[in-house]
């Protein structure tokens, strides 16, 4: 079939990248409308293929080269990763939309913006697809190029400093992966992480907890977990706002798959529950701490961000059923509900030169749509019914209830307090502090509204039918436990 | 001592060495410049391990050159004694991307000292390390 | 392997050490650069032993002429020397 | 005090990682990898090319070099990004530029050179699929032929119009003959040439094509790289702080 194929997902926006300054001289507004034909296709090719693997129970593989898993590189579309390409083609698709006329800038620069924002995109893409440990490497530089490239877009702010910061954590992160894809080679003489999880026993267990000690540490660096994740807060905050919500919902997520799929696939899951457990609830409790005390808006978004991200970890760690499926939704609602939160903090303090909260204060009057949507994104990541996070939180807690985890849970409610706390703090400035009157408001764009308006509609839909997506995601939960399956997908055994 | 085995103590120690002597000046240095130069040393001792471990004794280049082919006759024969090709294609990748990130780094670098007219690490702290 | 080869490698390691250490030690980063690009041709000397010359070329010419061009240019317009 | 604590920290660790390392056999008691076994059988059997490497980077693990070249084409955008400054403050330090020119025999060497660089570096990439070389080394020789241009004549400067058009198309080729194989029925990178008799110039299927055309974008990205960077090169008390 040539009109779906999961390689399009990465081939494509490289050929349009490499092309968009070409088609800026054919035509200036080229460089806009191309990225987005380009991101509303794959959001059309995701949701039938998705449907696909759903209604048969098929996987889409790619084998490049025509050579067979083992031997060559291949792509995995299946239940798990067919579920997190939608939802990062759908962010994709808002985040282009959202960004469309951000910023009247010089032209160059526009180009430079969508031909970044593109590959980082098809970077995330491809370490959630590809099936070799190496390849993945090649697509965590390239989404990590990309992002330092993004980090330092703007000359007015300090995003030469975070990105510098970030270059530094990330080169670091990928010595690491580096040496641990060297290990796993030099003793099992393959890179395809099937072949891997199949003979994974043969290794000397000393060079196995090296490798994935490896592993585990660089990858985690990408998910931002606990003690190297000091470039993230300033990566957000000094990128551009859309980009803020990138960084949130797809590089972060993909950095978290690599993880889990370590954990889970390719290295026995029993012995390292427990590791993957206290670095969770170590970033969880670290971030949330710190979040209550930031008073840059963008900031307090990161810092709740990782400490969604440790959130999720801790409900992967369960290594049950019902924990995963919580983890998989927590991911997918925390894109979601997130990037509303950057999209429409980053309109609030578009004219504050420092976006500190105070700044942004009465803004419920001068601005009430986006202070709106910002509130409504507040309500729904602490978790509140008619929104989608409530369903998450509510099947995390349950997955805790059925590990009798009592302390847990108690844990994870003040937790949410915190969150309610800080995140109150903002609406309640929003709403009933008088304007300071320092800075002139900035309306959106109408193509940001619509993205803004479309993200809060999705979130509520599936808050009040979550059914919409709870099919695809049991699917998913079941695909990802299955070791045998994935080895069988592969590899074809 | 064998031979062999005096080779792989030399070129296990060196690349670890390089390795962890980049990564010490990337922990310790305080000069922007000198950090960077830190993590290219890192790469070259890194790129160095994988081709090390890549070697076979008597190996020859994984190139079926006439010349080889003359000698072994036969394909098969000649892809015996070569080296593990795999770890070489993985470091030419690893040696590009190297060189791509040292050069956003070093722009990195010079945009921050135009911002703040230093290289001192120390000096640029607007945002907290 | 013959015993001439291990005793230039063997040389070739202790060198790369001192290269390194050197390059890590030195506050003239002009100096310090030019001697990371000894480390490339050491470790470009190396990979022929090691029979990888596709690599061996590569690195010639990126470690030991591009690199240690692009840090020097930087150099040139910032600051020589670290402090 | 932190540099004891790192000192010891990074000791600690290398030495630990040394052991690791050490564990592994090398030479002698070493077996060659399962896929590189593979490799090192089907790439003169099957796909034809002399040299095993080249068959791995660009069709084996072609994907792979893929990412690459975008690596350093984000390498080259981002640097852009990062050093991107108003067309005003660009002329107003290009006219201040010194005119001081490198010495005569820089020059004349260079008048010399730069061809035979620039062929060598052809050379290398066109038998990419017979020699040790191909499209990323002769692409670096090419580029370290513009660099002694630059250095030579201060006053040259790189056309970026052509620099455009090539690194786009060849980056557009290699991506472009990826996707003809899935047009055609067979799979991404796939080859679908014929693949010619083992040593020959013109073997190995479309293998030699994508390797000219990553030497034609690599060298195009690195004298995009070397020009941005050099075009910065200013006095240094002509420099603008504090923008």
């Amino acid at each position: 079939m040539v009109a779906v194929n999961p390689i399009y997902y990465i081939a494509l926006p490289l050929f349009f990248a490499f092309l968009l300054p070409l088609f800026g001289k054919i035509h200036k507004e080229l460089i806009r409308i191309v990225p987005g034909l380009l991101y509303a296709y794959f959001l059309g090719m995701s949701f039938y293929m998705l449907r696909h693997v759903f209604v048969t129970g098929q996987p889409y593989i790619v084998e490049i080269a025509g050579w067979k898993a083992p031997w060559g590189i291949n792509l995995v579309f299946d239940a798990f990763t067919g579920l997190i390409i939608t939802f990062i083609s759908v962010l994709a698709f808002l985040v282009w939309l959202y960004s469309y006329r951000f910023k009247k800038v010089e032209f160059d620069n526009a180009l430079k913006y969508f031909v970044l924002l593109m590959l980082v995109t098809a970077g995330s893409m491809g370490i959630v697809m590809t099936g070799d440990i190496f390849n993945q490497f090649v697509f965590l530089e390239i989404t990590g190029l990309s992002s330092y490239g993004l980090t330092a877009y703007y000359r007015g702010r300090d995003g030469a400093e975070a990105a510098f910061k970030y270059l530094l954590i990330g080169s670091l992160a990928s010595t690491f992966v580096l040496m641990g894809i060297l290990l796993i080679y030099t003793q099992l003489g393959t890179l395809n992480m099937a072949d891997i999880a199949r003979n994974i026993h043969l290794m000397k267990p000393s060079l196995k907890i090296a490798a994935f000690l490896l592993l585990f540490m660089g990858f985690g660096i990408e998910a931002e977990m606990f003690p190297m994740n000091g470039w993230a807060p300033d990566a957000y905050s000094q990128a551009p706002g859309p980009i803020g919500a990138v960084f949130a919902s797809m590089t972060s997520k993909a950095g978290l798959y690599a993880l889990i799929r370590l954990t889970f696939t390719i290295f026995d899951f029993s012995s390292v529950s427990k590791l993957l457990f206290i670095m969770g609830l170590l970033t969880l409790l670290f971030a949330e701490g710190i979040a209550l005390r930031q008073e840059k808006i963008k900031r307090m978004l990161a810092y709740s961000s990782i400490g969604q991200i440790g959130l999720i970890m801790v409900a992967f760690s369960f290594n049950t059923y019902l924990g995963v499926f919580a983890g998989i939704f927590l991911m997918i609602n925390h894109a979601l509900i997130k990037s509303l939160l950057f999209f429409s903090a980053s309109y609030l303090a578009y004219n504050s030169p420092k976006k500190y909260i105070k700044d942004i204060q009465g803004f419920g009057k001068v601005m009430p749509i986006t202070s709106f949507l910002f509130a409504l994104g507040a309500f729904a990541i602490i978790g509140f019914p008619p929104f989608s996070g409530f369903w998450s939180k509510f099947y995390f807690l349950l997955a805790a209830a059925q590990k009798h985890y009592i302390v847990l849970i108690v844990l994870i409610l003040s937790v949410s307090l915190v969150e309610l706390v800080y995140y109150l703090r903002v609406v309640h400035k929003l709403y009933f502090a008088k304007p300071t009157g320092d800075y002139e408001p900035h309306s959106p764009n109408w193509n940001g509204m619509l993205a803004m308006i479309l993200l809060a509609l999705v979130i509520i839909a599936i808050g009040v039918y979550p059914d919409l997506v709870t099919h695809y995601i049991d699917k998913a939960a079941v695909m990802i436990m299955d070791k045998a399956q994935y080895i069988h997908n592969s590899l074809g055994i | 001592m064998d031979n062999i085995l005096i080779l792989k103590i030399a070129f296990i120690g060196a690349s670890i060495t390089l390795l962890f002597i980049g990564l010490y000046a990337v922990l310790t240095k305080r000069n922007l410049i000198k950090i960077v130069l830190g993590l290219s040393i890192m790469d070259n001792g890194l790129n160095l391990l994988f081709i090390t471990m890549g070697f076979v004794k008597h190996g020859t280049a994984p190139i079926f050159s006439p010349l080889v082919m003359e000698k072994l006759k036969t394909v098969d024969a000649a892809a015996q004694v070569m080296v593990d090709p795999v770890v070489q294609a993985l470091v030419l990748t690893a040696i590009v991307i190297g060189f791509g990130v040292t050069a956003v780094a070093l722009a990195l670098v010079l945009r921050l000292y135009r911002h703040h007219n230093t290289t001192n690490i120390d000096e640029i702290r607007n945002l907290k390390w | 392997m013959s015993t001439i080869i291990t005793v230039i490698v063997v040389i070739g390691a202790l060198f790369l050490v001192a290269a390194a250490i050197y390059a890590v030690h030195k506050k003239d980063l002009v100096v310090a650069t030019v001697a990371t690009s000894v480390i490339s041709l050491v470790l470009s000397a190396f990979y022929f032993i090691l029979q990888a010359p596709d690599v061996a070329l590569t690195e010639a010419a990126i470690g030991v002429a591009l690199t240690t061009i692009i840090f020097i240019v930087i150099i040139r317009n910032t600051k020589r020397f670290e402090d | 005090m932190k540099k004891l604590i790192a000192l010891i920290f990074v000791l600690y660790i290398g030495v630990e990682m040394f052991f690791v390392f050490y564990q592994i056999p090398f030479g002698m008691d070493r077996v060659q990898s399962k896929v590189g076994k593979f490799y090192l059988e089907h790439s003169p059997k099957d796909l034809k090319v002399a040299n095993a490497v080249t068959s791995i980077v660009v069709n084996f693990r072609g994907f792979d070099t893929l990412g690459e070249v975008t690596v350093l084409f984000i390498a080259t955008t981002a640097l852009g990004s990062i050093l991107f400054r108003s067309r005003k403050v660009h002329n107003r330090l290009n006219s201040k530029r010194t005119s001081v020119e490198a010495s005569m025999i820089v020059q004349v060497a260079g008048r010399f050179l730069v061809p035979l660089i620039v062929l060598l570096g052809a050379y290398v990439f066109i038998h990419g699929h017979l020699t040790p070389g191909g499209g990323f080394q002769g692409g670096v020789i090419i580029a370290t032929g513009v660099l002694f241009l630059l250095l030579a004549y201060r006053q040259f400067s790189v056309n970026h119009e052509p620099i455009t058009w090539i690194e786009s198309l060849a980056g557009a080729t290699f991506a472009g003959l990826g996707l003809t194989g899935i047009f055609v029925g067979k799979t991404f990178l796939e080859n679908f040439l014929g693949t010619g008799k083992l040593n020959d110039l013109l073997s190995g299927g479309i293998i030699p094509l994508i390797y000219i055309a990553v030497g034609f974008k690599v060298a195009a990205e690195l004298t995009g790289i070397l020009d941005t960077i050099l075009s910065i090169s200013v006095p240094v008390e002509e420099t603008e702080n504090q923008n």
